[in-house]
């Protein structure tokens, strides 16, 4: 344990160095855009460069265990200290926000949205990091909740100021779900925490102590924790909010939205409430498998309806977190990797899917699906690049998104011991069902969109000929790593399982799968 | 002694001032409807002292006294004050806020 | 005829600590101070008493940190009806500050040269003067007395516009409504006196302890004792008053009034719960369980409605006193008294670091704007970027969003209500959580007039903020951050806070 | 074929070699190439055909030289020994206890059809390099037909179905790519649309079946074996350890084939193969009629112990695939008459011989669907290679037999003859391949005792040489019609992008394509006049190669270590005589000891008495089209337009023909109508109108539900729940207003009252 402990600063720093970069950016005058847009591409690639420095530094062997440990007095009144660390779970995530962040900067540094203001806007960016890295290191309760909610004012005024026409209400949508499932989740935080003997926050000492908890009282602890996840998954009865905040939210928004923020939720679960809670997870697990596959094809079926394109990717989302889910509900390590692998993916995929839909937008200041077409003629790599992630997103094989999709439902064919093995077979049915469906919608929103001769320029005011340039330069640099990513992880998923799967099957011995 | 009457009295005092102040609309009439009420805590106040032989009781009276002139200074005085400004002492006719 | 031979026991003089009196001497020689300076002063040398007040307050700082660190922690006096403990040093320290911000928030209100008018310090130092008793007091007398002390000016300032109307009527409402239910609450206090034959709390409480028989007079009297504080907490349905009084009285009044007095409030109602009434807990729980719920509720969907942010404030306010009932509804279970202590005192200090600043940025808007409709603040990040910020963090720390102050202090009161591992503390507890999410339903809308609203007239000249204003911004907003970031400081001071001769189980 | 030795000792090693040690280079070579085109291509001279060419060339060479090292390895064989396949395997990736492994499985059956695919992906390669120059996206088609080789040769290979499934999912991929290659006409990108959903569909099948087949193999593979539940091997050798549960088996094997169902066009799915036409000709020829579309049949071969005992194959009565089978031989047999586009005559008949292909596995004729695959690629590739020269060079890139083709005999020779020979080949004329292969199914279905199918296969065979004549006649006889008669050219059908090569094509008419084209379809016909002899049966034992080579012995072998190496050496343990007379050792019934990996098949004995009816069977379908198709279009070209319209229409043709011809008029009543018409009519509506409509009534009602869903539960009960807890809040609002009447009175009141009834209700409870 003493070395996994050694320059334990390294978290601290990571995560809180944008806070630094934002406290420079306040204190900048507010006219000098240039100046604020270097600072903070200079500070989320610090940030990265810290991020990539403790990768390094990780001992890959011992994934299983939580590294850089810092345990440091915050809240000594109340037993809550500020623990943090990563182990294989928390890693991958921890660096995917890092370079989610840098590559959003990246983009905005030409693509500020309406109505401009950079400083705040960089500003918010950077607090939303801090408070997504802050999310994966946590290793304490309070601490957890505090980075969780953290995210909630930058994103929502994200949305609410550089969104489009229906920002405000989407803005204040999000915030009051997310808070709604917070309050409840903090309720269940307390009463995990007196029900534990009110001894300590940290999440590896109620993974030791929960288990002893009554049964009945862990499912409504959990219930309280599933409302507070499932609202961040987003999982089926709560994802309204989704589209809405998607859809009006700027492209940047939708990207860190996508790959990070919803990660939230599926991590809450993976980290704390399977392991801390077992008994009342083997109860819930049908419930949340259902809801899960319920989630796939509603969420297929959603996208099929719909006539905007972003409006459509935000509805995939729910299908792809709907596998996330059933992976998880599975309580096998195999499903949970499959989970952890699918959140990443899903992280690049759809992430890049709201970049094209932001250039999209940009060049065609419109995303009816109608009045899209002939992409690959006007701007072929665009074109390309977004058949490419259609493709990934439908769960090619060879590409990231399949490795997330297929071991999910594989594991769907025998989820652990104690829990109902038809219904998970029928689950697993229906989730490949949805794979079909997924096929459908994206194939069919490529189709239309990319295939077909370009609409005359009329349907939108400007004249296309010197709007629909093709993918800049600011563009590729942001992109090329995605979907690198999206390929390299496509070939060899083995990058990132083999730092999971110590860790996930640590975390999920209390199961025995 | 007769210390159920006294505290009878009191009470009978209480329930009139409350009738005052929720039934009048003038505003010096329900200043005195507080009077009232605080006259019958004092006859409470009292005959609890003599009953139990404490001198707290005494004590509280001529504080509730005081204060109660003071009260109702100060309370005249913005009775004056609405006075000056709306030409009437119903308070009824202050609802200029409300909701 | 025994009485009478009490009567004739003879009359030792009391023992004095002016050390532990300190802090109200000085602020009763500061206020005597202002009163004399504005006789002698013309006119334009008045801004001198809003320095002398604030310095008072300050010099009045001095000896309360001084007796914090005095080894002696307990200082009793008049045979316990007066007592100087770590609980009264805090709450105190928390008025003179509250007070001092008040007093900034005044000053520059006052140089727009409204009321150019030294009564308005020395009543405004007079009310503080109360709260300080207030705090120390531990008889029903002296509790009496200083609530009428810290009403009194209280009445006065609110009605201190005397050609508005509107502040007339603020002041009218308050005044009768206060005093209505400080007479009632004698009621209860005569009662309460017969029943235990003392006024002084600790008595009552050890009495009811040693009888052990418990009489619906008794149950009465604390249902009436504790009513006269429900008002003053404007906890619902005691709280018709203070939307009115707090719209119509002038906004740093207002201002005093939703952080001093409600605090002052509060500080009684402990006192009582923990000194008098606490093996009464079976009558005082439900009701403030109920009371806690109302307020929170009703507080929060009447906000829901306001398009004046005072008035706005004003309802929040409200619901705030809601969720610092929320301990106290479990207060009396064992082993939940002194985290529901703790809880009570950590919220008082936040909620008024973080209102006070609320009040601090209305009051720095009005200026511009001159006006009190939520929607004036439409486009205000755009042209003010700072106060739109910082509003944005109070508004925020009032709706409990980490790391802002709000959330630690709602969290405490949440696990207060848990640890208790009843019934009804988990019931409570999911009412506040729903009501902190409707909260922000209209502490989001003022923010979502700030950042993504257009400027309603297309005025975007920048506001320029007055020094005193400026520096109450600064240490409102620094406090509600170090809070939020560090609750263990905040939560240092609330843990200090027991109360002498309070009967713990 | 039993093969049985009289006394058990250990065998030497097998002879093993470079290329099989290394056969997993062949489909990393185009894997490298595609990336390498995708890349660079554009800036080379040839646009990145000649990485394209060049490494389909290598991936041949590397092939052929497995395959020649397949074939010493099955000489060095003892006669009877198990000739084990060379098997490599590493792992890919591991999570949570499972092991996803990577790796080559070379036997017999790769063997063959990594043969054929890399060789047709080679000619057609070459072909395209002429067919589609100046092409706007040649550089794409390029790189897409190497991708599709590297997936189709890595699923050949892959040793477990992970893999496996992945070379299927990037050939699903680019088939969608290839089909919709000139994706400007909007039908070409609906069909490539189609193609992929539908083939989709069945791939639920897959999935399903993989995972079934991993959970309940994966424990008895580990013990007895050291693989993975994943591994062809492993499940191959569970599914005949008489170990599975037979429902289990049973539903994996039908969820495995409704994917292969999918892939190869068979009965209910079949519907997007002619629809995929609209991609370009060297794509029909490639993935739609020789190596992709086999894809399914592949599998069930390579798994074919799944499917034989999950099927019961050899029971009683028929099986699933069997019937399947036979439909699609007749249903798309039929569909074949009515056609006028001769890609979609093609693609009918490819179906129809895939249905043969699924037939003979079901009937247990394993070794000749396997060999049917072999051969039915080389001829069909050529006929649609020859298509493709024809719309190239003599009809304007139009299709239409009836309006713009035929006499092209006289005007490109060598397209004709090499057409003529894979027709007869097709038709299984006897000395041309397709004899030897079709007719080893029928043969030996109707020895396995199936005969009704064998009946449906002769039917199919007479179907096939009648529709076959009718649009080698429409083509290549009577007179010249619209373009090829060198009129105008009107809507392009493979109209691709209009390059200068074409600008000078049709100044002069029809002619014949150039070398590029030509030499393709020779080197094909040749091979389907040939390819035929690797197994031909009527000359005895010694010419049956295929046999030899391609088909595992199923011998009973005991694995002495956990295998997964290559060529390790295998203890052969024998059954003794008298267990060798139980119907198989490696059947359905269970071993006592050891695995096996390939169930106990008859063989049918060649007896040319059989032959002799098939062949006059299918002489006589030739006679009775060619006069039928002499009389019709020859005899009357003037007004066939006219013609075409009776033929489509009953009464017109009735009156037209009463009017003119009346011999003719005779033939085209009695027989026409009477026979082909209703029929053939019949399945085509049938198959626009049912299946085509099930298919579109499927998506659009999902559409539709999805619609309704959206709007309804969406948006309105999920959506409206949240949003109308708001409004319900502000109401409350409203509500408890009132109390705020800003009256003193009324204040006070409340104030009072509420204080009355705590302590009312209070002093009640508490005392």
């Amino acid at each position: 344990m003493n070395m996994l402990q050694e320059n334990n600063w390294l978290l601290s720093v990571g995560t809180f160095l944008p806070m630094f970069g934002v406290v420079v950016l306040m204190l900048m005058p507010k006219a000098q855009d240039q100046a604020v847009k270097n600072v903070a591409l200079i500070t989320s690639i610090a940030t990265l460069a810290v991020g990539i420095y403790t990768a390094f530094k990780f001992d890959f062997d011992q994934a299983e265990k939580l590294q850089f440990v810092a345990d440091a007095q915050w809240i000594s009144v109340i037993k809550s200290s500020y623990l943090i660390g990563v182990d294989g779970i928390s890693l991958p995530l921890y660096l995917l926000s890092m370079i989610i962040t840098l590559l959003v900067v990246i983009y905005s540094l030409d693509h500020v949205p309406n109505p401009g203001k950079p400083k705040a806007f960089f500003a918010l960016l950077l607090v939303l990091q801090t408070g997504m890295a802050g999310t994966f290191i946590a290793q304490d309760l309070i601490l957890f909740f505090v980075f969780f909610e953290l995210v909630l004012l930058p994103m929502f005024f994200l949305i609410g100021v550089w969104g489009g026409e229906q920002r405000q209400y989407a803005s204040i949508k999000f915030f009051l779900y997310t808070m709604f499932g917070s309050a409840l989740m903090l309720v269940a935080f307390l009463a995990l925490f007196f029900k534990t003997g009110a001894e300590s926050f940290s999440i590896p000492y109620l993974i030791e102590n929960g288990g002893s908890i009554a049964k009945n009282v862990q499912i409504w602890i959990f219930a309280g924790m599933f409302v507070g996840f499932a609202v961040k998954v987003p999982m089926f009865p709560f994802h309204t909010w989704l589209p809405d905040a998607h859809t009006q939210a700027p492209t940047q928004g939708s990207v860190i939205l996508a790959a990070i923020l919803l990660k939230l939720g599926t991590y809450g679960f993976v980290r704390i409430a399977l392991p801390v809670l077992p008994d009342a997870a083997r109860e819930w697990a049908p419930y949340i498998g259902g809801l899960a596959v319920i989630g796939i094809i509603y969420g297929a079926l959603g996208c099929l309806a719909q006539t905007d394109m972003k409006r459509l990717i935000a509805f995939s989302s729910v299908a792809h977190m709907g596998f996330v889910m059933l992976g998880i509900s599975t309580l096998t390590s195999f499903g949970v990797n499959a989970a952890m692998f699918g959140m990443v993916a899903h992280g690049l995929i759809t992430g890049m899917l709201f970049f094209i839909a932001g250039s999209v937008k940009e060049r065609y200041h419109t995303l009816e699906i109608s009045k899209l077409g002939g992409m690959l003629t006007t701007m072929p790599r665009l074109g390309w690049i977004f058949g490419f992630c259609a493709m990934a997103s439908l769960g090619l094989p060879g590409l990231a998104g399949f490795w997330g999709e297929f071991p999910a439902i594989l594991s769907a064919y025998n989820p652990a011991e104690g829990l109902n093995q038809t219904v998970f077979r029928v689950f697993m049915v229906i989730a490949a069902l949805g794979t079909v469906l997924a096929a459908g919608y994206l194939l069919w929103m490529f189709q239309r969109i990319a295939f077909g001769t370009a609409k005359d320029s009329s349907s939108h005011g400007h004249s296309s000929s010197d709007e629909l340039h093709d993918v800049t330069t600011f563009e590729w640099i942001a992109w090329t790593p995605l979907l690198l990513g999206i390929l390299v992880l496509g070939i060899l998923p083995n990058l990132l399982f083999s730092v999971l799967d110590p860790a996930v099957q640590a975390t999920l011995s209390v199961f025995g799968g | 002694m007769y210390v159920n009457q006294f505290l009878f009295l009191a009470s009978v005092l209480f329930c009139i001032g409350v009738y005052g102040v929720i039934a009048r609309k003038n505003a010096v009439l329900i200043l005195m409807s507080i009077e009232l009420i605080l006259n019958s805590v004092n006859i409470n106040l009292l005959t609890f002292a003599l009953r139990n032989g404490s001198t707290d009781g005494h004590t509280f009276a001529l504080y509730i006294i005081a204060v109660a002139a003071a009260e109702v200074g100060v309370g005249l005085g913005l009775v004056l004050l609405v006075y000056r400004n709306k030409k009437t002492i119903s308070v009824d006719d202050l609802s200029e806020m409300r909701g | 005829m025994q009485h009478l031979n009490i009567l004739a026991a003879q009359w030792v003089a009391p023992t004095i600590d002016y050390f532990g009196l300190a802090p109200e001497l000085v602020l009763a020689g500061g206020l005597c101070i202002v009163l004399l300076v504005d006789l002698f002063i013309d006119e334009r040398k008045k801004w001198l008493l809003s320095v002398i007040s604030s310095f008072t307050l300050l010099a009045a700082m001095v000896p309360v940190l001084m007796l914090g660190l005095s080894e002696t922690s307990v200082r009793s006096m008049f045979d316990g009806r007066y007592v100087v403990d770590n609980f009264s040093l805090v709450v105190k320290s928390l008025f003179l500050l509250a007070g001092y911000v008040v007093v900034l928030l005044s000053s520059s209100h006052i140089e727009q040269g409204e009321y150019w008018r030294g009564e308005y310090w020395f009543l405004l130092l007079t009310s503080l003067l109360g709260m300080l008793m207030m705090a120390s007091s531990r008889d029903l007398v002296s509790i009496f007395v200083a609530l009428e002390f810290l009403s009194i000016p209280a009445y006065m300032l609110a009605a201190w516009r005397k050609r508005d109307p509107k502040s007339n009527e603020a002041g009218v409402k308050y005044f009768m409504l206060g005093v209505f239910a400080s007479a009632v609450m004698l009621y209860g206090m005569s009662l309460m006196y017969g029943v235990a034959n003392s006024t002084l709390l600790t008595d009552i409480g050890a009495k009811v302890a040693a009888t052990g028989e418990f009489s619906a007079v008794h149950a009465l009297a604390v249902v009436f004792v504790i009513v006269g504080f429900a008002f003053k907490v404007s906890a619902v349905p005691f709280h018709t008053w203070a939307p009115d009084t707090y719209e119509g009285a002038p906004t740093p009044v207002t201002a005093f009034l939703s952080v001093a007095s409600k605090a002052a409030g509060f500080v009684a109602l402990v006192v009582l719960l923990y000194t008098a009434f606490p093996l009464a807990q079976d009558v005082w729980q439900p009701l403030i369980w109920v009371l806690s719920a109302l307020t929170m509720t009703v507080g929060n969907v009447l906000a829901l409605k306001q398009h004046n942010i005072v008035r706005m404030i004003a309802y929040s306010s409200i619901s705030q006193g809601g969720f610092v009932l929320m301990p106290l509804a479990v207060a009396g279970l064992v082993g939940s008294g002194s985290t529901a202590l703790r809880a009570v005192v950590l919220y008082m200090i936040v909620y008024a670091a973080t209102n006070l600043g609320v009040f601090a940025i209305i009051l720095a808007v009005s200026n511009k704007t001159r006006s009190g409709e939520i929607s004036s603040y439409g486009g205000l990040f755009s042209y003010a970027p700072t106060l739109g910020v910082l509003m944005t963090i109070f508004l925020a720390s009032l709706a409990g969003i980490p790391p802002l102050g709000g959330w630690i202090a709602k969290f405490v009161a949440f696990q207060s209500l848990i640890q208790s591992q009843s019934n009804w503390g988990y019931a409570l507890a999911l009412v506040g959580a729903v009501n902190s999410v409707i909260a922000f339903g209209y502490y989001g809308n003022v923010m979502r007039e700030i950042w993504m609203r257009p400027v309603p007239d297309g005025d975007v000249t920048t506001i320029s903020v007055p020094g005193s204003l400026r520096l109450a911004l600064a240490i409102t907003a620094g406090a509600t951050l170090l809070f939020g970031v560090l609750p263990g400081v905040g939560l240092h001071f609330a843990d200090l806070a027991e109360i002498a001769g309070a009967i713990t189980r | 074929m039993n093969l049985f030795a009289k006394e058990s000792e250990v065998l030497a090693p097998l002879a093993t070699g470079w290329f099989l040690e290394h056969a997993w280079l062949i489909p990393v070579v185009p894997a490298i190439a595609f990336a390498l085109i995708i890349l660079i291509g554009k800036r080379l001279p040839m646009k990145g055909s000649e990485l394209g060419v060049l490494s389909m060339v290598a991936s041949l060479v590397l092939s052929a030289g497995a395959a020649y090292q397949w074939i010493q390895r099955v000489n060095s064989a003892a006669e009877e020994q198990f000739v084990t396949p060379v098997i490599k395997s590493w792992s890919w990736w591991q999570s949570g206890g499972l092991d996803f492994g990577i790796g080559q499985h070379i036997d017999g059956l790769s063997i063959v059809v990594l043969f054929v695919v890399a060789f047709i992906s080679t000619l057609v390669q070459i072909y395209s390099l002429e067919y589609l120059r100046g092409d706007r996206r040649y550089t794409h088609f390029f790189a897409a037909l190497t991708l599709f080789s590297g997936g189709m040769l890595a699923m050949v290979l892959a040793d477990n179905m992970i893999l496996f499934l992945l070379g299927w999912e990037i050939m699903g991929l680019c088939s969608f790519l290839l089909i919709g290659h000139w994706w400007e006409e909007d039908a070409n990108s609906r069909a490539a649309l189609k193609a992929f959903f539908t083939v989709r569909v069945g791939d639920i099948g897959l999935l399903v079946g993989i995972s079934m087949l991993y959970f309940s193999a994966n424990e008895w593979t580990q013990e007895n074996l050291g693989v993975s539940g994943f591994s062809i091997r492993g499940i191959s050798a569970w599914a005949l350890s008489g170990e599975p549960n037979s429902t289990v088996i049973m539903i994996a094997a039908i969820a495995l084939f409704i994917a292969s169902i999918g892939k190869s066009g068979q009965f209910p799915l079949h519907t997007w193969l002619p629809d995929a036409m609209a991609g370009p000709t060297p794509v029909s020829s490639l993935l739609h009629s020789s190596t992709m579309v086999v894809a399914g049949v592949f599998l069930v071969a390579r798994l074919y112990p799944v499917f034989f005992v999950g099927l019961d194959i050899l029971g009683s009565g028929g099986n699933l695939i069997m019937i399947i089978g036979g439909i699609t031989i007749v249903i798309s047999a039929a569909l074949a008459f009515v056609q006028n586009d001769i890609k979609r005559v093609l693609a009918y008949s490819t179906v129809s011989q895939l249905g043969y292909m699924m037939l003979g596995l079901g009937a247990g004729a394993w070794l000749p669907a396997v060999f049917h695959i072999f051969t039915h690629a080389f001829f069909k590739a050529c006929l649609f290679l020859g298509a493709g020269s024809i719309s190239h060079s003599a009809s304007h890139h139009s299709f239409d037999m009836k309006r713009d083709m035929g006499g092209l005999r006289k005007v490109m020779p060598i397209t004709f003859a090499t057409w003529i020979i894979s027709t007869l080949a097709l038709c299984g004329v006897f000395p041309f391949s397709g004899f030897f292969s079709k007719d080893e199914i029928i043969d030996n279905v109707g020895n396995n005792g199936y005969n009704t199918f064998m009946i449906i296969g002769l039917l199919g065979a007479f179907m096939t040489a009648a529709y076959m004549t009718r649009a080698t006649y429409l083509t290549f006889f009577g007179e010249p019609r619209g373009a090829s008669a060198g009129h105008a050219t009107h809507d392009a059908h493979d109209a691709h992008a209009t390059h200068d090569a074409h600008a000078i094509n049709d100044l002069h008419g029809p002619h014949e394509s150039g070398l590029l084209i030509t030499v393709p379809l020779m080197i094909l016909s040749v091979l389907a006049l040939g390819s035929g002899f690797l197994n031909a049966t009527p000359f005895g034992e010694s010419w049956e190669r295929m046999k030899l080579w391609v088909e595992p012995r199923a011998i009973e072998v005991v694995v002495d270590a956990p295998s997964g190496g290559p060529g390790e050496s295998l203890i052969v343990n024998l059954p003794s005589a008298e267990e060798s007379h139980s119907k198989s050792v490696c059947g359905s019934a269970t071993p006592e000891t050891g695995v096996c990996y390939a169930p106990q098949l008859q063989h049918a004995k060649f007896k040319w008495s059989k032959a002799m009816i098939s062949m006059a069977i299918v002489f006589l379908g030739i006679a009775i089209s060619w006069i039928m198709s002499l009389l019709l279009f020859t005899k009357r070209d003037p007004r066939l337009v006219g013609l075409t319209q009776r033929v489509k229409v009953l009464g017109l043709g009735h009156n037209f023909l009463v009017k003119k011809y009346y011999l003719d008029h005779l033939y085209e009543k009695v027989i026409v109508h009477s026979v082909a018409h209703p029929i053939s009519r019949a399945a085509y509506w049938f198959n626009q109108n049912i299946l085509d409509g099930i298919l579109h009534g499927f998506a659009k009602s999902t559409r539709t539900i999805s619609d309704w869903v959206y709007k309804n539960v969406d948006q309105r009960v999920v959506d409206s729940t949240v949003n109308n807890s708001a409004t319900f809040t502000k109401s409350v609002g409203t509500a408890a207003q009132p109390t705020q009447s800003g009256k003193v009175s009324q204040y006070g009141a409340l104030l009072f009252s509420a204080a009355a009834i705590a302590a009312l209700v209070l002093v009640i409870i508490n005392t």
